[in-house]
């Protein structure tokens, strides 16, 4: 037995120790056995991942119900890389988790959900065959919904969440369905290896290709197919949340990765551009509904619609650039879509449990009813500080050292004799920075909102700061964000074995170093130079604390006033109102101005009441009209169903009939 | 004249035609119109100048000096009375705000890069290297005529159409025939004079120039 | 760490911290006397400066840890900036990138400090000036990236030190029309982020009117002396990056004595002419209305692609 | 106006700003901090406007009081002197006194005009709660109804020692 296959039966073997748990302790301390096995098949997971990475082989057979083949698990590097991320935030979410639960979310069968989606996270990239993958995939989405459900007999908002999300779910799996099967009758198998002998430039791949894209394109939340994001995300509990946010999400960008470098390499040119523009749509209207968002979670998932649009934008110009030869900035171009990968898992568990734990203490999830929670709960501020600066990609954390390297090989891509190719480079770029640029507002909102000046609302007046399983799992998440900063060297070199990069690896105290196209950074040296110059700084600063000590006033400046009530205070809306103004074409947002006025004159107001609502407009224009049309055609089929036993079985009988006449053809 | 001064010359007008492009379709003050179109103008004539020296084509110096005249001077002097005329200072509300058509400038601009590369690369050379520019005053040009509605801002539009087309044509023939420009010239000298004549008696009629009013015609 | 580098990036902070309050101090000077007024003196901004620190720093009541670190944070930042940029001498680390991306991010964590401190106030003012100028970087950023990635184009590198070694080399590319578009996009740029007309009076008295002044409205003695400094010193080593990218010459491109002095009056004379004809400039505008300080973005922005696109005509003409 | 126009108008008025006269002395006791550099934070305790007009002189370019190193900010934070005009009204009692508590020590207050000194006109008038002095410590007073821009400039020089 190769100590890969150890690993995966020691994850399966975990996951049965979660479900016993589950099903048999008692609601006392079903939370912490449970929770604490799910940990261990994470951190398996997370372990056989790096094992698999390294080079380790091995194959695991699971027999299942009869009709199916058995499940086949051999993870190779990539899965390797994508079983590390999914482990590692199983392992977090479910230590939160212990702390976290309460009410329907910590029930027997919420747990045991959730130990099968942990599993079914990190046995999606272990499947070697497409048989094998949909199953899991499935066990995936099914796992997924229960969780989402756990709170839906007391809010209706959930179960249309959980109907939207499945919907879009199963549509996924309907077009992968679609486009594995067209991939296996082209390569004669079920299997990745006999799929892999499928020619690139063939016109089945190409159609497999846009089934298999759109159908992980929609798992991984890019625009137009992002819907039951933001809906899903926010009603889900804050633990299933960064699963589905840091995980689930990335199997779809697993997917792509596998379709396009493992499965199909070389193909014709419009798919990396396919793969761009799908990726830079989302981005930008993911991070401009992100901004102008006031419920933090619907913010965070927006925010989530961004990163993998990037992520897709960055594997599709390594695609571009591959297909014409392009090798170094290529290869750039795909690491940096990896490095997104774990930069977003890390950066994104910690927002969402930092989100779940400001849920916990004050019950809001509206940032225009947050304020003064850094004084609250402290360890909570620090750990959503780092994982915004993670996600506003500031240095020196996860999602800069990604959108550096996603930068330096779209700046170096473009410089070449090929026309598509420049053209696109730069309208990449100014994608790139834009989106980083709101992303920047998006945090700074977030957390300025809802963690500095005084509370706005009475929950986070009253608040507390969480348990302990919580914080130390929102501390370790924050604190990957900050290691993957400072230390990108080792995720590089693991990038580059997991889609077989030979120009990109560590330099320096494990700076990373794009050899392809000559650049390189150390973020460690960046910081020992900042610290260098913070030391004058500080001194000076140290000494004339101790002269002038800093003295309390009661109120914040406020022209003198003497009733400066937190209402006064910017909120959320109002902090995004001249972006949403600025942008006003693209996100259409409905403004409601109520103006009463006194009884005696029509030139005295007595209130003024203005309001805004922000839809996504993708939904409004696209969805809405679709599921009418969807109505329209069900109210036209009940006709077919009058509740005659004998119309029923004429139709059985006439559908035979058809079938034997076709065959018979 | 050398090559490389040729390269430069040729370089410099068509940055010049670029850049007061832009700043037409950036500026939506008709004032500012009319200089930025006359500044075009001289920069129109100093190209095909550039090109009849290099050339040593006298007949196209004669037809840079009648570009010089025509649109460095008459027309927009002809364009700033009809102005004058309708009172307008601005345009005030055109169809696109200005944020919108700038970024739609930049993908335009793109596109005409990339639609004048097979001519590039048939005869490579200072002259062709700046067709891209004369395409994109063309694109700007009709990207004015959509999404303004006031009637003068129609005529800049229009002006702006021509002084591409005429770029394009110099650039990739390396000359018109007198007479033919001589014919072009006097046939937008005669649009611009009916277009005048239509905005004064549009502003007689509905007391504005703006041509959404013309809707009202439709019964 | 190479010891040149290291000596090189040392002189370049302290040059800059002692010019850039006398950059403010000559930019406000110039602007007196074209009002017609005596001034207050090139040192002025140098003695307020060291009032502030002499004052006793005050804290209201609900405000956080981030009123007196945000200002520090402020100061290291722009001062890392002076560190990445090459104003003096042209000499990097070897395992730092003096590329555009890692000093527009170190300059974006400054703009992040800054925008944090007037939320905390807790007051109306502070929370406007930080909306309005998260916003206005927001939309800063594509017009500062593309317009440094089309001075990149000629060199093959992001990195602002070869950038402008490269136009030290090939002094016809600082006037090629590509490289004026540019610098005019970033110039633009560099305006409005570092608040100046007319995105952003620096002298104005009206809250309602305030981007950079609101966000500092609550802070006092040492912590506003540090967002004073900050703020200069980000000025100074902007002014220096479009005046080293315009006209490189004097630049160091080897650490002696000598060509340190060089470098360091070359500098001194391209943020004395730069800073007087930007506040002449600005003696000329009146601040734009909010809402149409996109448009002027978007404008610069264009000139910008223009100059990416047009850079890969020249590059293969 | 044109850019043109508005060159010509600059080059023909030149300099407006008065020559200095010969510097006052010192304040005495006056905070060694505040040496050279002084910002102002105005409070209109319930003026007439008459001073304000005077103020507006001593900052204008004439007398130019920017050139001694006093400068007038929007916020107390950053202030050092406390400059108040007006009788003070029941209304603004308790805003100058918040004023006076949120500018950083070491910090002086000016009362300038007749009003701010000893009610002036208004004295006893229905409104009018008292003088400055009456609510905060005042450091220097500045005599006048309303006072001169010159003498207004000669009390902050005071205070800088420019």
């Amino acid at each position: 037995m190769t100590l890969v296959q150890a690993g995966l039966l020691a994850q399966v073997a975990a996951t049965c120790l979660a479900l016993a748990a589950a099903a048999v302790v008692g609601p006392r301390h079903r939370a912490r056995f449970a929770g604490a096995a799910i940990v261990a098949s994470g951190i398996a997971g997370a372990v056989t991942g790096a094992l698999a990475l390294a080079g380790g082989r091995g194959s695991v057979t699971l027999p299942v119900s009869l009709p199916f083949d058995p499940v086949v698990l051999a993870p190779d590097r990539l899965g390797g890389f994508f079983m590390i991320v999914a482990g590692a935030v199983g392992a977090v979410a479910a230590l939160y988790g212990i702390g976290y639960v309460q009410g329907a979310a910590a029930s027997r069968t919420s747990w045991s959900a959730m130990a099968i989606f942990v599993l079914a996270l990190q046995l999606v990239p272990a499947a070697d065959d497409a048989v094998s993958f949909l199953l899991l995939w499935e066990l995936m989405a099914v796992s997924s919904t229960v969780l989402l459900l756990a709170d839906h007999a007391r809010r209706a908002a959930v179960r249309s969440a959980a109907l939207w999300y499945a919907v879009m779910t199963h549509l996924s799996f309907l077009l992968l369905l679609l486009g594995f099967a067209v991939l296996a009758a082209a390569g004669g198998g079920t299997g990745f290896g006999s799929m892999a002998r499928v020619s690139s430039v063939s016109t089945a791949a190409s159609a497999a290709f846009v089934l298999l894209i759109l159908g992980f394109a929609s798992k991984a939340g890019i625009v137009p197919l992002h819907v039951w994001l933001p809906r899903a995300h926010p009603e889900a509990p804050s633990h299933v949340s960064a699963l589905m946010s840091a995980a689930m999400v990335k199997m779809g960008v697993y997917g792509a990765l596998l379709v396009s470098v493992r499965l199909m390499p070389g193909g014709p040119v419009w798919w990396g551009l396919l793969l761009i523009a799908l990726g830079g749509v989302s981005a930008v209207y993911g991070i401009l509904q992100a901004s102008v968002a006031t419920d933090l979670k619907r913010m965070l998932a927006y925010s989530t619609s961004e990163n993998v649009g990037l992520m897709f934008l960055a594997l599709g110009t390594g695609l571009l650039l591959r297909s014409y030869g392009i090798g170094g900035p290529a290869d750039a171009a795909i690491a940096a879509c990896l490095l997104l990968v774990a930069g977003h898992a890390a950066f994104k568990t910690t927002l969402f449990l930092g989100a779940g734990s400001i849920l916990h203490a004050t019950g809001e999830r509206d940032l225009d009813r947050l304020g003064g929670l850094t004084a609250r709960m402290p360890v909570t501020s620090m750990a959503f500080g780092i994982g915004a600066l993670g996600a506003a990609a500031l240095p020196v954390t996860s999602g800069f050292v990604a959108e550096w390297a996603l930068l330096q090989s779209l700046i170096h891509g473009a410089n070449t004799q090929n026309r598509l190719v420049s053209v696109v480079m730069p309208i990449a770029v100014t994608v790139v920075a834009l989106t980083a640029g709101l992303a920047l507002l998006a945090f700074v909102k977030a957390y300025g909102i809802a963690f500095l000046a005084r509370p706005r609302g009475e929950g986070a007046a009253t608040a507390h700061e969480s348990g302990r399983a919580m914080r130390v799992a929102m501390l370790t998440a924050a604190a990957s964000v900050i290691a993957l900063g400072l230390a990108p060297g080792p995720l590089l070199t693991a990038a580059g074995a997991a889609a077989g990069l030979p120009r990109v690896g560590p330099v320096g105290w494990w700076g990373i170093d794009l050899s392809g196209i000559g650049a390189l950074l150390d973020p460690l040296a960046l910081t020992t130079m900042a610290a260098a110059v913070l030391v004058p700084v500080l001194l000076v600063s140290v000494r004339l604390a101790r002269r002038l000590p800093r003295r309390r006033v009661a109120l914040p400046w406020g022209g003198g006033g003497v009733r400066l009530s937190p209402r006064m205070q910017y909120t959320a809306t109002s902090y995004a109102e001249p972006l949403s103004r600025v942008f006003d074409d693209a996100l259409r947002p409905e403004r409601d101005v109520l103006v009463t006025h006194s009884a005696e004159s029509r030139y005295l107001v007595e209130r003024v009441q203005f309001r805004q609502y922000l839809d996504d407009i993708v939904e409004t224009t696209v969805y809405r009209p679709g599921i009418a049309l969807m109505d329209r055609i069900g109210l036209a089929a009940r006709r077919l169903q009058n509740g005659s036993i004998h119309r029923y079985l004429g139709y059985s009988f006439f559908a035979l009939v058809a079938i034997l006449i076709v065959v018979s053809l | 004249m050398s090559a490389n001064l040729f390269d430069q010359l040729i370089g410099l007008s068509a940055g010049v035609l670029l850049l007061t492009s832009v700043l037409l379709v950036w500026k939506r003050s008709l004032v500012a119109a009319a200089r930025l179109l006359a500044a075009q103008g001289v920069a129109l004539a100093s190209l095909v100048a550039v090109i009849g020296v290099f050339d040593h084509d006298r007949q196209l110096v004669a037809v840079a000096g009648l570009v010089l005249v025509l649109k460095g001077l008459v027309l927009p002097w002809v364009l700033d009375r009809s102005r004058i005329r309708t009172g307008a200072v601005r345009e005030e509300t055109p169809l696109m705000n200005t944020t919108a058509a700038l970024l739609a400038l930049s993908l335009l601009t793109m596109l005409a890069y990339l639609v004048s590369q097979p001519l590039r690369v048939l005869a490579p050379g200072p002259t062709t290297a700046a067709v891209p520019v004369g395409i994109s005053l063309v694109l700007y040009g009709f990207l004015l005529l959509t999404t303004r509605r006031h009637a003068i801002s129609q005529l800049v539009g229009f002006l702006l159409l021509d002084n591409g087309i005429a770029a394009v044509a110099f650039l990739t023939s390396g000359g018109v025939p007198f007479v033919v420009e001589l014919g072009a010239s006097l046939d937008v000298l005669l649009v611009v004079l009916i277009l005048r004549v239509l905005t004064s008696r549009m502003t007689v009629k509905f007391g504005g120039a703006d041509l959404d009013d013309l809707t009202d015609l439709r019964d | 760490m190479n010891t040149r580098a290291l000596v090189l990036a040392a002189v370049q902070v302290i040059v800059m911290a002692v010019l850039s309050p006398l950059l403010v101090g000559l930019m406000r000077q110039v602007r007196a006397r074209m009002e017609g007024r005596a001034g207050a003196g090139v040192l002025q901004p140098a003695r307020d400066l060291r009032k502030l620190f002499a004052k006793e720093p005050l804290r209201a009541e609900g405000t956080s840890w981030v009123m007196s670190v945000g200002p520090v944070v402020l100061v290291a930042s722009s001062a890392l900036v002076c560190v990445l940029v090459p104003l003096v001498g042209t000499i990097t680390f070897p395992l730092v990138p003096d590329d555009l991306f890692v000093m527009v991010s170190v300059l974006l964590l400054g703009t992040v400090a800054l925008a944090l401190v007037g939320l905390d106030a807790g007051s109306a003012f502070g929370g406007m000036g930080s909306s309005r100028h998260m916003t206005i970087a927001a939309l800063v950023e594509p017009t500062v990236l593309v317009s440094v990635y089309a001075l990149s184009i000629p060199v093959g590198s992001s990195s602002l030190s070869a950038i402008v070694h490269g136009r030290l080399v090939h002094p016809s590319s600082v006037v090629a029309p590509v490289s004026l578009l540019a610098l005019v996009a970033l110039f633009v740029a560099v305006v409005a982020e570092t608040g100046r007309m007319p995105v952003d009076n620096p002298s104005t008295h009206l809250e309602l009117t305030m981007i950079h002044e609101a966000m500092v409205l609550e802070s006092s003695g040492r912590d506003l002396a540090w967002l004073e400094l900050g703020s200069w010193l980000r000025l100074g080593a902007l002014l220096g990056l479009v005046g080293s990218l315009l006209a490189p010459w004097g630049i160091a491109s080897s650490v002696t004595p000598l060509s340190l002095l060089i470098g360091v009056l070359a500098l001194v004379a391209k943020l004395v002419v730069l800073g007087s004809a930007l506040a002449a400039g600005e003696v000329f505008l009146a601040k734009l209305r909010l809402f149409r300080v996109p448009e002027l973005l978007a404008g610069s922005f264009v000139l910008a692609f223009l100059a990416v696109t047009a850079s890969y005509l020249v590059v293969q003409a | 106006m044109s850019l043109v126009a508005l060159i010509r108008m600059i080059r023909s008025t030149g300099r407006i700003a008065e020559p200095a006269p010969a510097p006052p002395e010192g304040l005495p006791g006056r905070p060694a901090a505040l040496a050279g550099s002084v910002q102002v934070r105005h409070v209109d305790a319930g003026s007439c406007n008459g001073c304000e007009v005077e103020i507006g002189g001593a900052f204008g370019p004439v007398y130019d009081a920017e050139r001694y190193g006093a400068r007038l900010v929007a916020s107390p934070r950053h202030a050092d002197v406390v400059l108040v005009t007006g009788v003070v009204t029941h209304n603004m009692s308790e805003p100058l006194r918040r004023t006076v508590e949120a500018t950083p020590e070491p910090r002086l207050v000016l009362a300038v005009g007749d009003c701010a000194r000893g009610c002036g006109v208004f004295a006893g008038a229905y409104g009018a709660a008292g003088k400055v002095g009456d609510f905060v410590d005042v450091d220097l007073e500045v005599p006048g109804c309303p006072p001169e821009p010159a003498v207004i400039v000669d009390a902050l020089r005071r205070v800088t020692g420019r």
